[in-house]
């Protein structure tokens, strides 16, 4: 009878660790001949980065019909990577054992860098749609494309498009200060910042660069430190809900720059910035590749969002649904032309991209032998009425830039 | 100082109240040294500071010839001191072999020679039935044994015995008893602080009597027990 | 060592045995995404033994082993990127860097007298302070993260740099490094104080134990044990970031582990890793599979786990699974 | 110079009141049950989202809806302590605290099915103005807070020192066995305590909600900081939380101005290092 018990015991545990690996093990997907892309979709959907990666979400769902209608056979799974890189790598591992053919995301650099891993030893391409840090295509992945510009790559062209800003709204401004997170991408921006200003030849002075903690709870410190030093221009890089307490301390603290910019960062355009600030929101402006209002895909995918997404606008949502868009129509290209699924040659067809008609404003996508797109130019947008609106470059702008700022206390 | 504990002028206070105010005496090897006193007379502070859990304000304090005030506990059980505690402190979660076995380790260098030597003390105080017993399943006089036997197991010279009788029958005393005269009679010296006066008179050679923080009576049994100011203060309330 | 095989019951032995094959046999059965929940499986199975050791043996709570885990990492992933130093030989660095930091925090912690929650407090500010130092720390690119090259094709070993087969094997070894280390520290002289303090500091004092040194001794080769696991991250997810490796979330998730398998016990440590390391994975799968897709709805029911477990086994699963299978120690 | 160094002394004293609220809760659970309450920020955040939604629907300032929603607060606080928290009243920190987590992360995901990941501002009609006090320029918001964070604190400190059930519950945390000996219902005073504590929660989010917006993320970081500030001030001292509140407020502003922003957390948990180390019971708590 005892030795029946544990037996029994014995038998059930190792059923117990049978049934587990049912749950885990997943049928393999025969694939050979596939008709359609399966396209993994990996994004942080919860965590600390949960905004942006809901934002990228709704890129991705209201891309489908898009791409459909393209004429392009894609088929997505959307997974949720949490915020956090082992979750990123597993899910990743499970994806492409489910039969994902390429893996698009995963918005943040850590993320994405677990997943790299992963798509370089199973040799499934891995098409970034945003994430900063210049080591991803450094690193040496070779089953890596990314149609995104570096930290570097954003501040140049946004210091580029800030002078064609001022020259063209004749402000004379002679000093700025630098306000960045002191996180992933805000220390990206400012390892840009450093090395590019000297040379940029800015028609201001850069007086200071401050990091904040993007944990903090509050910035009025960091503005009476700007305001202690009374600039300009405000150069900041600063995430959605940071932006937000920003703004409300320098208008608090009665503090009037000529200009309140962006050189390459989002931040200043979120809904909840809008909601927040409501007419204070207006005149920021950002230099950053942006959805171009005149592109044919770009038009498509707005009519898409509208229908899909009645509760968010697409203006304010086309930059992470853009560059979420064109890394699935890369894919879905490079499929079209491999003719395949097979990683080796979807990789081969995807370094050869020349894709002309895509969402974002840009040359056609190309990638160089790292992988990487050189050619993401950007635009200016200024919030104009709440909505984004692209003042420049003047080819695709919809409304000329105003600048100075007009003062804090006559907006309604 | 010829003794193998000597306290010389020993006081301490808490918040400018005396609880201990000058108090010497000395215990010879080999004997057993009783102090007793009504509750709150210091009995547990002047153990303390033997022990090393507490600090003297001033006087010294010498065992075996050389100087312990001031040492950490830890480091006067080296020494050879061990002790109990009146309200007792098992490790509840470990068997009362593992107990004892972690006081043997203090002079044993494996946990085999650490084991054997747990072994003989529980089977000296009456524990061996239970020696795989969780101590916290323990009754209290089995738990007060098993205070004794844990500090067995540390090999001291002196041992310091905090009321080790007191909530135990009549004939459970009489054991522990028994139990602590043998000990006596391999040449173990004991100090102890009882209130129980049977086992008192029953075990000590020597009485020291606190009241208030101070001595007021030293000598053995038959001629404290005789004095006016003890009977008076202290068992006049407590039963013979 | 013997010994302690010796009082495992018969079964209990044959289990053993059998475990141990699996998980050496695994790789040939099993696919890439379970082999990779595996190797989480072993990390935190590792990283669960070396804080039990601490918080299991020696009784004090540590909220801040990410500290440990962080400088571990960053300690040998600098040494291979600026120096060219291997990870087996940065691992040695790597181990005495942390143990210094737990020597550290252990000395101002205990020296002057904080305990329980106290002292857990005081390792999560440890930990806070050392993010934020590392944020601010040019050599190894502050905030911005710091990157090991990759070469897909290279299967060199000596620099940790392979597939997956290799880190899972490098954990797996790891972890049964650690277990046999957790087991024999446990029936030494050392572990028997341990005990001693974590059940009354004072009783052990009276018997003779240095309560502060041993708990150096527990911190130092808890923080040393945390900080080969953070070298094995490093290696392993090749690019580091203080706001990822040092955060508090990370002190939590390496401790669920040995709280939930059985705090205090050598196999403790390793059921709570194959618990809920699965648990979490499987939970994800169902979500999608279920159509319940929505973000966070996982993380719901894994914290509803988390308190249902603790409500209903609160000294850990595996003491419980134990006396079901018999393999408790037997009572003579 | 000195005139903006105390105009950033007066916002950090402003804020750190707030804080010293929010930190309040904790310290007077801890210092009654003993429990350390490791969900504490994210009820902070429901207290956020509770302010969101009164002033969304029916355009309650925040500074008004405090009081139903610290009402609500205790009812919940109470409740909870009643079902989840009792049975864990006395049991080993480490599992409290894995009872704790894992309400943590299901109040936060559940926050954040509810609402989503955005930040929820209230967009009140004085949310940007602030006072000219000769040189110094003070929010409005700061002050309104800071001043209803000190009246709901200076209604808990006379709750327990004038009433029955205050005097009660100090017996508890005083002595618990003596407490039950003269016929305290522990079990009762337990779950108003932990009302009283979720009231502080309560009151302090809904005042955040004018300083900060709503948004899930920021459950543990307001968690970690009440830890810093009832370290700081002793745990289970009620002056010390708010002294601690007012003191990582002004240093954190200091180190902030005068060294380096995003620094400036760190003084925080270096002082918090130091607290422990010189006075492990923190400025204002009693002996350990």
């Amino acid at each position: 009878m005892l030795i029946d018990r544990s037996k029994f015991s014995r038998r059930t545990v190792l059923a117990g660790t049978a049934a587990g690996t049912a749950v885990l093990a997943t049928p393999s997907i025969l694939r050979a001949q596939a008709q359609t892309l399966k396209i993994a979709v990996l994004l942080p959907r919860s965590g600390y980065l949960a905004q942006a990666g809901q934002s990228c979400h709704r890129g991705a769902l209201v891309s489908a019909p898009v791409l459909a209608d393209l004429g392009y056979k894609v088929e997505m799974v959307h997974i949720d990577i949490e915020s956090n890189p082992d979750v990123a790598r597993t899910q990743a591992e499970r994806a492409i054992n489910e039969g994902a053919h390429c893996i698009v995301g995963a918005f943040d650099s850590a993320g994405t860098l677990a997943i790299a891993q992963v798509c370089e030893q199973r040799q499934v391409p891995l098409i970034v749609n945003i994430a900063a840090a210049p080591q991803l295509t450094e690193q040496g992945y070779k089953f890596l494309v990314r149609n995104f510009p570096t930290g570097q790559m954003l501040v140049s062209g946004g210091l580029q498009q800030l002078k064609t800003l001022i020259s063209a709204t004749k402000v004379e401004p002679k000093t700025a200060v630098f306000l960045h997170a002191n996180d992933t991408f805000g220390m990206a921006q400012r390892q840009g910042m450093d090395k590019l200003f000297p040379a940029a030849n800015m028609p201001f002075k850069l007086v200071e660069s401050i990091a904040y903690d993007p944990k903090a709870q509050d910035l009025s410190v960091e503005v009476t430190k700007m305001r202690s030093l009374n600039p300009d221009v405000l150069l900041v890089v600063t995430r959605a809900a940071d932006a937000i307490k920003l703004i409300r301390d320098v208008v608090r603290q009665k503090f009037q720059p000529m200009a309140i910019l962006s050189p390459g960062s989002p931040g200043l355009y979120d809904e909840e910035f809008f909601k927040a600030l409501g007419p204070l929101a207006d005149f920021c402006a950002y230099a950053l590749p942006w959805a171009n209002p005149k592109s044919k895909s770009s038009q498509a995918l707005e009519a898409a969002f509208k229908k899909m997404q009645p509760d968010f606008r697409f203006p304010i949502e086309c930059f992470n649904v853009g560059f979420t868009f064109d890394a699935l129509l890369t894919a879905a290209d490079a499929f079209k032309r491999a003719g395949s699924t097979n990683g080796v040659e979807l990789m081969k067809a995807l370094k050869s991209t020349n894709l002309v008609d895509h969402a974002m404003i840009g040359p056609p996508i190309t990638f160089d032998e790292k992988g990487q797109n050189n050619n993401i130019p950007a635009a200016v947008v200024q919030n104009r009425g709440r909505v984004p609106t692209v003042v420049l470059p003047a080819d695709v702008a919809t409304m000329t830039p105003v600048l100075p700022a007009p003062p804090w206390q006559g907006r309604t | 100082m010829s003794g193998l504990l000597s306290v010389n002028g020993v006081n301490k206070r808490f918040r400018g109240l005396a609880a201990v105010s000058d108090v010497s005496f000395e215990v010879q090897p080999g004997e057993i040294f009783a102090v007793i006193g009504p509750n709150g007379a210091g009995k547990t502070t002047l153990f303390n500071m033997i022990a090393g859990a507490m600090v003297a304000d001033s006087g010294t304090i010498h065992f075996d010839g050389r100087p312990i005030d001031g040492l950490r506990a830890d480091e006067i059980a080296q020494r050879g001191i061990g002790r109990t505690f009146q309200i007792v402190k098992p490790f509840p979660a470990l068997s009362v072999e593992e107990n004892v076995v972690i006081g043997a380790l203090l002079h044993t260098a494996t946990i085999d020679e650490a084991r054997m030597v747990a072994r003989d003390i529980l089977q000296q105080l009456d524990l061996s039935a239970k020696r795989n017993q969780i101590a916290a399943s323990l009754t209290l006089p089995d738990r007060k044994r098993l205070e004794v036997a844990r500090a067995l197991a540390t090999k001291p010279k002196l041992l310091l015995l905090d009321e080790v009788m007191a909530g135990l029958r009549p004939t459970e005393t009489d054991r522990i008893v028994a139990i602590l005269k043998d000990l006596n009679r391999t040449g173990l010296t004991i100090l102890l602080i009882e209130h129980v006066m049977r086992a008192v008179t029953a075990l000590a050679s020597r009485i020291l009597v606190l009241q208030h923080g101070a001595v007021i009576a030293e000598g053995t049994p038959e001629t404290v027990l005789r004095e006016r100011a003890v009977i008076e203060s202290y068992l006049g309330v407590e039963e013979l | 060592m013997t010994a302690l095989w010796n009082e495992i019951p018969r079964h209990g032995k044959w289990l053993t045995a059998l475990l141990l094959l699996v998980f050496i046999a695994a790789p040939l059965v099993v696919d890439r995404y379970l082999l990779s929940v595996l190797v989480l499986v072993l990390y935190f199975a590792y990283l669960g033994q070396a804080w039990n050791l601490l918080m299991g043996f020696a009784g004090q709570l540590s909220l801040g082993h990410a500290l440990y885990l962080g400088l571990g990492a960053y300690t040998a992933t600098t040494l291979w990127l600026l120096f060219g130093i291997g990870p087996w030989i940065g691992v040695f660095v790597a181990i005495a860097v942390a143990a210094a930091a737990g020597l550290i925090v252990g000395w101002l912690g205990w020296r002057f007298g904080v305990e329980g929650v106290y002292f857990a407090l005081l390792t999560i500010a440890f930990a806070e302070f050392t993010r934020i130092g590392f944020d601010h720390l040019g050599l190894t690119g502050a905030s911005g993260g710091l990157f090991l090259p990759v070469s897909p094709t290279a299967h060199d070993w000596w620099n940790l740099n392979g597939g997956v087969h290799l880190f899972y094997y490098v954990a797996l070894i790891l972890a049964i490094a650690a277990t046999l280390l957790a087991a024999w520290l446990r029936q030494s002289p050392l572990g028997y104080r341990w005990l001693a303090v974590r059940e009354d500091p004072e009783a052990a004092q009276a018997v003779g134990i240095n309560v502060f040194r041993v708990r150096m001794i527990a911190m130092l080769i808890s923080a040393g044990m945390t900080a080969v696991g953070g070298v094995f991250y490093g290696f392993y997810y090749r690019n580091l970031f203080p706001s990822q490796i040092f955060d508090i979330s990370r002190s939590i998730e390496l401790i669920l582990g040995p709280i939930i398998g059985g705090l205090g016990t050598i196999f403790g440590p390793i059921v709570g890793a194959i618990i809920l390391t699965p648990v979490g994975e499987s939970l994800t799968t169902f979500m999608q599979s279920s159509g319940l897709n929505v973000p966070g709805a996982k993380s719901i029911f894994y914290g509803i786990i988390l308190m249902i477990i603790i409500s209903l086994r609160p000294s850990g699963v595996w003491p419980w699974l134990a006396k079901h299978l018999r393999l408790d120690r037997p009572k003579s | 110079m000195t005139a903006i160094t105390l105009n950033i002394i007066v916002q950090g004293l402003l804020t750190g009141l707030v804080y010293g609220l929010m930190a309040l809760g904790l310290s007077v659970i801890f210092g009654v049950m003993r429990v350390v309450n490791f969900a504490h920020g994210e009820f902070a955040v429901v207290a956020m989202y509770a302010a969101f939604i009164l002033f969304e629907r029916l355009h309650l300032d925040p500074l008004i809806s405090l009081l139903p929603i610290a009402v609500a607060f205790f009812i919940l606080g109470y409740g909870l302590q009643r079902t989840l928290i009792n049975p864990f009243i006395g049991r080993a920190e480490h599992e409290q605290f894995i009872l704790l987590v894992g309400l943590a992360t299901v109040v936060i995901n559940v926050l954040l099915i509810a609402f989503g990941p955005d930040a929820r501002p209230v967009n009140l009609s004085y949310s940007f103005d602030s006072y000219d006090v000769g040189p110094l320029i003070i929010d409005k918001v700061r002050v309104f807070a800071a001043l209803a964070a000190l009246a709901v604190s200076a209604a808990l400190f006379l709750f327990f020192r004038y009433t029955r059930t205050g005097t009660a519950i100090r017996a508890c945390a005083d002595n618990l066995t003596g407490a039950a000996v003269v016929g305290l219902n522990v079990k009762q005073l337990y779950a108003v305590t932990f009302g009283i504590g979720f009231v502080c929660i309560g009151a302090a989010g809904a005042l955040m909600e004018t300083i900060a917006d709503a948004s899930p993320s920021l459950g543990p970081s307001y968690t970690l900081m009440a830890f810093v500030i009832v370290i700081i001030g002793g745990l289970g001292s009620m002056a010390g939380a708010l002294v601690g509140g007012v003191l990582i407020g002004v240093s954190e502003a200091l180190a902030g101005f005068f060294i380096q922003p995003s620094m400036k957390s760190m003084f925080s948990f270096a002082l918090l290092i130091l607290v422990l180390i010189l006075r492990p019971q923190g400025l204002m708590g009693r002996r350990l």
